[in-house]
């Protein structure tokens, strides 16, 4: 394959009758299949990416139910409400699957609706695997509900320490529940990885090339190239520990040659970056809203970018600053310091920036808009403390104390879930066709606001105060009773916050304003079709003139022709100039994605009772992975296509 | 104010369009899309595996002997894989460029050539395990050389049925012309897999030696 | 954090004051700035490039400021560092710390093998000198944390570290373990008792006494009771039979402050529900109910109570 | 078609939900609430199935020294508990009275030395030795030197009743 060939490039009349007629043939080629089959075989990135948002969000409903179980808890010393063993689990299950089962997948979620739509394709590359990747997450993620609801669920903390977590001091199956639930959710994590970086790779629309690219589809980029670095260690390590509770391996047992650092070393290398990759989808959407409501480019692009690439490298760096009290050479721990503070500068750029792009222009203080400015004051406040928690003395002090606790309350809750909010209130017309109610939208924003103030800022003084975290009640004569108990107060105005946007969302589902293609005249091409989008996303692939796609389009902006609309035809362009090479043709629906999910799921859920689960698995595992495969009716007519066309050339020869 | 959007104004009556439908459907290597899904597999099983040698040499740093207080692996049969592996580059190689080619009948002849090689690792795998001289539950060393071990055989063994089953394909039909970029990446990951044996077995059978 | 007694949390305080200062003062900068871009009276139009360079330039000047805060910050925190790593001293005694679930054990060694001894869950330490910390674990890891006096040191088995601290007033400090262990990690403290050193050597010279004999009817008693059930099973009592060291060593466990690892002030009532069901104070912990008589759990909280 | 489906995902899932269930009597806390006086009258030990009353049964086997003299259930100057032979009977009401009242030929009687509740919990460690327990609550390794396979590794044992060592 040597030879690019070129796409042609000329004038033609395209009718609005001949328009008519593609949307019916794409409509039909691109079918959202119906019934039960049907909807287990899906391949549709946005129907796909809808159900992800809705599942991470009932998990974060959950956890977050779980969260005030613990305010609760813990609003008065001495309590008896939940004993240790629940608690144990309860704040164990509320940091998994917020970390796990919410934050990771709810920002790739978005990834999957959206990339596709900004860089201008059809559909996610490799549709299947993106359904596969689904289904694993939501049986992995209900597997952890279950769990919960029948005492099994895992109570050695969402860090699953050694020897704590290993067969000696937790018996039972309740560790294992956690390793596996890791499996589960790092093969969906990292199949959507591998999506994402195909499409944004290889699947961009003409004249799209890297310096062109939405901030959002940048900072996906760089969130999907972490989790394929980073979750490997965990995906070792949590398999170690599995296997040591299983079979009787010895990786994290010192009295045979083992190690417990050897886990903290391998969860942090996955721990730290995990920060990341939550935290950079959320700087994407804060680059969209705050374009699009002051209708001007974010300023200082290209830092923009390098500060994105720049956190995904040295998010590699500082593993060991959550190691700081177990006794490692003093040298080490001051390059980890360093590292750590050196993550500050990317960030700060990108700040600086965005104040300067609300500078220039003139911001429309909608929902979103406003999610993003309390972005601003709680996530700034998040990352100063956590510059002050690189520094090694300062943290042997506050270290696992409720000071951090509230520090990555304020980066996880004000870094991601703030713009996630602001995100859903923006995307939601592009979802559903309808506005959500900006009012309500606003007074949404003041309960999550002032609640997660009340309810997180004392925690900083309770950790200098010397209150440490995982604890499932404290002493009464310490003064940590006032503060505990507003900080329980500020949780129920967050339950409220959190109750009135799911009322918000559910009746703007409803009833909601219907909104225009572009309700928000934003720049980026998933404003330039119907809302919501149709099933084949753009009836014409256009062809980008600048960065702003939408704003920088030339009234005779070209559009793309000759893909085939009665099968499914997707344009494959240059990773960099996104100059288009080859086509290639997306798999229709199937059903065998989810039918290797289940089998996969059984194999998972099997191995933390027997590890005769594997060899049990191989063949229903191999069956449905041979019927993903196997050629279809398509793979005939295609063969039978291609001799005619070669009979056809080889005539004309 | 309005928003900077031109998209609002009325398209001439002719367009400009950019024709495609000159480009070629299917494509092997790295401008097509398969390569990527391939490649990116490749990275995270590539990590997966780094881990586990980092931390064979981080448990090496925990003990004063090793292996500690157990016999070295036996080397005949790993060597004698490794050589098989490394043959079995040829008719990968082979097979690649036949499919690079389109030309069916060189792929069923070298693919059936790479499956017996794929048999064979296998089959010498399973005397790997009792040459190891150590069981997975002894400690720490026996861990880890039973893992990495057992993680590459998985790859092996997937390989060897996948190519089975495309061997089985290229018999049967139908082939279209994206079924031979399946072919030519089944070697490219075969390739990966053989590449991976080589820190691999360095670790399991010569480090015991020189450590 | 606030109330520093020792010379490692009082440089981290200094340290840590210094910091937090910095970072509220970037934070009311950055918001301030924030404010201003938000509330500020705008022509239609701002794209001139003139704007644009003045903002470049702003936004460089922030970023070399950033830089500048952030050097600073890491300077600081390797000056305070040095301080903490190494002791400001020749320690003056060496402790073992040993974690439990969900107890401490504190061993202070001696030449002389009958003058070791440990004191379980309260560590007392000579004012104004640096007392050396060997930290370990026998189960999980633990971490050992006296937020008055110093930094945490995690307890890791397999793994022997060494530490210090050191207490510029006599005092009670309370500390408590950091590190996630299981159930009653919420339950595991310690006594830190700093006191001059002639205090302090009498308590160690008292602390290698063997066990007071019973002195009444009723202690008597309350021993032979203690002997003969279950409580020998893990408790010893040194100059006694009892000899196991499951649990917390209990030879003069009369003279001290807390019972259950810091959960209860050291008094009758306390002891005789500790006694009988420990399980209801803090579920989970190791040591059994015990269904003794009124009358011989009496008589054992005379004795135990007697081990002054 | 669809129904053959939709009866094998109900079935997948049902099966699923069966392992949970057993999970509840597995990983129960009975720190104190169980009616373990009445146990021994029903011939059953209270940690029938629960995996932490096991497991501390495990970590009293160590603590009170019972390797000793049966050295991590091989046996030694006590008789092997991992093999198939019983010579006082295998019930658990059996091992409950071997440990508290104590056997001929050198195994000392506990009573008053450890609680009820304690001598259960070794009863239920005793008797997984030989896998007389429910694969998913049987113990694996320890954090100590390996002495032989992991409880949960071993082969499950048919105990044979014998009246010679």
């Amino acid at each position: 394959m040597s030879e690019f060939v070129h796409p042609v490039e000329r004038r033609m009349t395209i009718s609005a009758a001949d328009e008519e007629r593609l949307r019916t043939q794409l409509e039909r080629t691109w079918y959202v299949p119906r019934g039960i089959i049907g909807w287990c075989s899906v391949a549709d990135h946005k129907t796909m990416g809808k159900r992800y948002i809705v599942t991470a969000f009932c998990f974060f409903t959950f956890a977050g139910i779980l969260a005030g179980l613990m305010r609760l808890q813990l609003a008065v010393p001495n309590n008896h409400f939940i004993g240790p063993d629940l608690y144990n689990q309860i704040f164990t299950v509320h940091g998994t699957m917020m970390m796990f089962l919410f934050a990771v997948p709810v920002m790739e979620a978005l990834g999957v609706y959206l990339v596709p739509l900004m860089v201008g394709t059809r559909n996610i590359a490799f549709p299947r695997l993106n359904a596969f990747s689904y289904y694993v997450y939501l049986f992995g993620g209900v597997m952890l509900v279950v769990t919960m609801l029948l005492n099994t669920a895992p109570d050695v903390g969402w860090f699953s320490y050694v020897p704590l977590a290993g067969p000696d001091y937790t018996p039972g199956k309740r560790a294992d529940f956690w390793a596996q639930l890791i499996t589960f959710t790092e093969v969906a994590a990292l199949a959507v990885s591998v999506e994402l970086v195909a499409t944004i790779f290889k699947a961009r629309a003409p004249g799209m090339s890297l310096n062109r690219m939405p901030l959002f589809v940048w900072s996906m980029l760089v969130t999907a190239l972490m989790v394929i670095f980073a979750m490997p260690s965990i995906v070792t390590c949590s398999s170690f520990l599995l296997l040591d509770r299983l079979v009787g391996t010895h990786f994290y047992n010192p009295a045979e040659g083992g190690d417990s650092l050897l886990w903290q070393h391998l969860f942090w290398f996955f721990g730290h970056p995990e920060v990341y990759i939550i935290f950079v989808p959320a700087l994407g959407i804060v680059s969209s809203i705050i374009s699009a409501f002051t209708w001007r480019p974010i300023f200082g692009y290209s830092a923009m970018v390098m500060s994105l690439v720049a956190t995904g490298f040295i998010g590699f760096g500082l593993w060991v600053h959550h190691m700081f009290a177990t006794g490692l050479p003093a040298l080490g721990l001051e390059y980890f310091t360093a590292a750590s503070i050196v993550i500050a500068i990317p960030t700060g750029i990108q700040i600086f920036c965005w104040i300067a792009s609300l500078w220039r222009g003139r911001p429309r203080f909608h929902t979103p808009l406003v999610f993003v400015l309390g972005f601003f004051a709680i996530f700034v406040l998040g990352g100063l403390s956590g510059v002050t928690l690189a520094s090694v003395p300062f943290d042997l002090q506050v270290h696992d104390s409720y000071y951090v606790v509230a520090h990555f309350h304020y980066v996880l809750l004000g870094g991601a879930v703030f713009p996630l909010i602001g995100g859903i209130y923006f995307w939601f017309p592009k979802m559903t066709g309808r506005l959500m109610d900006d009012r309500l939208g606003k007074v949404n924003f003041w309960l999550l606001f002032i609640g997660f103030n009340i309810t997180f800022f004392p925690m900083h003084i309770l950790g200098l105060e010397g209150m440490p975290r995982r604890v499932y009640t404290y002493p009464d004569n310490m003064g940590w009773n006032t503060l505990n108990l507003v900080s329980s107060l500020g949780a129920l105005l967050l339950v409220v916050g959190g109750a009135l946007f799911v009322y918000n969302v559910v009746r703007s589902y409803r009833w909601g304003l219907a909104g225009s293609d572009n309700p928000w005249g934003a720049e980026t091409l998933e404003w330039s079709m119907s809302s919501p989008p149709p099933v084949y996303n753009f009836l014409h692939i256009p062809v980008v003139e600048g960065r702003c796609a939408l704003w920088d389009r030339s009234a005779d902006a070209p559009i793309v022709t000759g893909i085939r609309s009665d099968v499914r035809e997707v344009l494959i362009s240059d990773v960099m100039d996104a100059e288009p090479i080859n086509v290639a043709e997306y798999p229709e629906p199937s059903i065998w994605p989810f039918l290797c999910a289940v089998v996969t799921s059984g194999f998972f859920i099997g191995s933390i009772f027997t590890p005769w689960a594997l060899p049990v698995s191989i063949l229903p595992l191999a069956v449905t992975l041979i019927g993903w495969f196997w050629p279809k009716k398509r793979d005939r007519e295609r063969a039978i296509e291609e001799q005619d066309e070669d009979r056809r050339l080889h005539d004309a020869a | 104010m309005t928003p900077p959007d031109a998209a609002t104004m009325r398209p001439p009556d002719t367009r400009r369009v950019l024709d495609v439908s000159v480009l070629p459907r299917t494509v092997f290597g790295h401008q097509g899309l398969i390569w990527w899904g391939t490649a990116g597999f490749m990275v995270i099983e590539g990590s997966i595996f780094v881990i586990a040698l980092v931390v064979y040499f981080y448990l090496r740093l925990q003990v004063t002997d090793w292996p500690p207080s157990l016999p070295n692996p036996g080397l005949f049969y790993g060597t004698l894989n490794l050589a098989t592996v490394l043959l079995s580059l040829l008719p990968a190689y082979i097979a690649k460029t036949k499919a690079e080619k389109f030309d069916l009948a060189g792929v069923r002849l070298w693919l059936t050539i790479l499956v017996l090689f794929g048999v064979a690792a296998v089959v010498i795998r399973a005397f790997e395990y009792f040459a190891l001289n150590c069981r997975w539950d002894d400690n720490a060393y026996g861990s880890i050389v039973w893992t990495l071990l057992s993680m590459h055989t998985i790859h092996v063994a997937t390989d060897v049925v996948d190519s089975m089953v495309l061997l089985t394909l290229a018999l049967t039909g139908p082939n279209t012309k994206t079924r031979f970029v399946d072919y030519s990446e089944n070697s490219l990951y075969w390739y990966f897999i053989v590449a991976w044996w080589v820190p691999i077995y360095v670790t399991i059978y010569l480090m015991p030696r020189w450590l | 954090m606030f109330d520093p007694h020792g010379p490692i949390a009082r440089s981290i305080a200094t340290h840590g004051w210094w910091l937090l200062l910095m970072s509220i003062a970037v934070y009311l900068v950055v918001m301030v700035a924030l404010l201003i871009a938000l509330g500020r009276r705008r022509r239609e139009i701002d794209d001139q490039p003139e704007t644009t360079r003045r903002l470049t330039r702003n936004v460089s000047i922030a970023v070399a400021l950033t830089v500048v805060i952030l050097v600073g910050i890491a300077a600081s925190s390797v000056v305070s560092g040095r301080g903490i790593y190494s002791p400001s001293g020749a320690g003056a005694v060496t402790v073992d710390v040993v974690g439990h679930q969900w107890w401490w054990d504190f061993q202070y060694h001696d030449v002389t093998p009958s003058d070791v001894f440990t004191s379980p869950n309260e560590l007392h330490i000579p004012v104004g000198l640096p007392v050396v910390i060997k930290a370990m674990s026998t189960d999980v890891i633990h971490s050992f944390w006296v937020p008055n006096l110093m930094g945490k040191r995690d307890l890791i088995p397999g793994i022997v570290t060494n530490t210090w601290i050191q207490a510029d007033e006599p005092g009670v400090y309370r500390g408590q373990c950091a590190e996630f262990c299981g159930h009653q990690h919420a339950h595991m403290a310690l006594e830190v008792v700093a006191e001059p050193m002639n205090t302090f050597q009498a308590w160690i010279r008292h602390q290698r006494e063997p066990a007071a004999e019973p002195a009444t009817d009723e202690e008597r008693r309350g021993k032979d009771v203690f002997m003969q059930s279950t409580c020998v099973t893990c408790h010893a009592i040194r100059g006694t039979d009892a000899g196991s060291h499951l649990g917390p060593e209990l030879t003069h466990v009369a003279s001290r402050l807390t019972i259950a690892a810091g959960t209860l002030p050291n008094a009758r009532g306390h002891l005789a529900g500790w006694i009988a069901n420990s399980q209801s104070i803090k579920p989970g912990n190791r040591m059994p109910p015990n269904a003794l008589t009124p009358d011989d759990l009496q008589a054992v909280l005379a004795y135990v109570r007697s081990l002054r | 078609m669809t129904g053959f489906w939709r009866t094998t995902t109900c079935l997948a899932l049902m099966s699923e939900l069966s392992l949970f269930a057993a999970g509840c009597q597995r990983e129960v806390r009975p720190f104190q609430e169980l009616a373990v006086a009445s146990a021994r009258t029903q011939n059953q030990s209270p940690f029938q199935k629960n995996a932490y009353g096991t497991a501390e049964g495990k970590r009293l086997f160590d603590q009170y020294n019972c390797s000793g003299c049966h050295a991590h259930g091989g046996g030694g100057m006590g008789p092997a508990l991992m093999d198939d032979k019983w010579i006082y009977g295998s019930e658990p009401a059996n091992i409950f009275e071997s440990i508290v009242e104590g056997r001929p030929n050198g195994m000392p009687a506990w009573r008053n030395k450890i609680p009820d509740q304690q001598v259960w919990e070794l009863v239920a460690y005793v008797q997984s030795m030989i896998g007389q327990e429910s694969i998913d609550v049987l113990p694996s390794r320890s954090d100590h030197m390996r002495y032989s396979t992991p409880e949960n590794a071993r082969r499950a044992q048919t105990p044979v009743q014998t009246h010679t060592p």
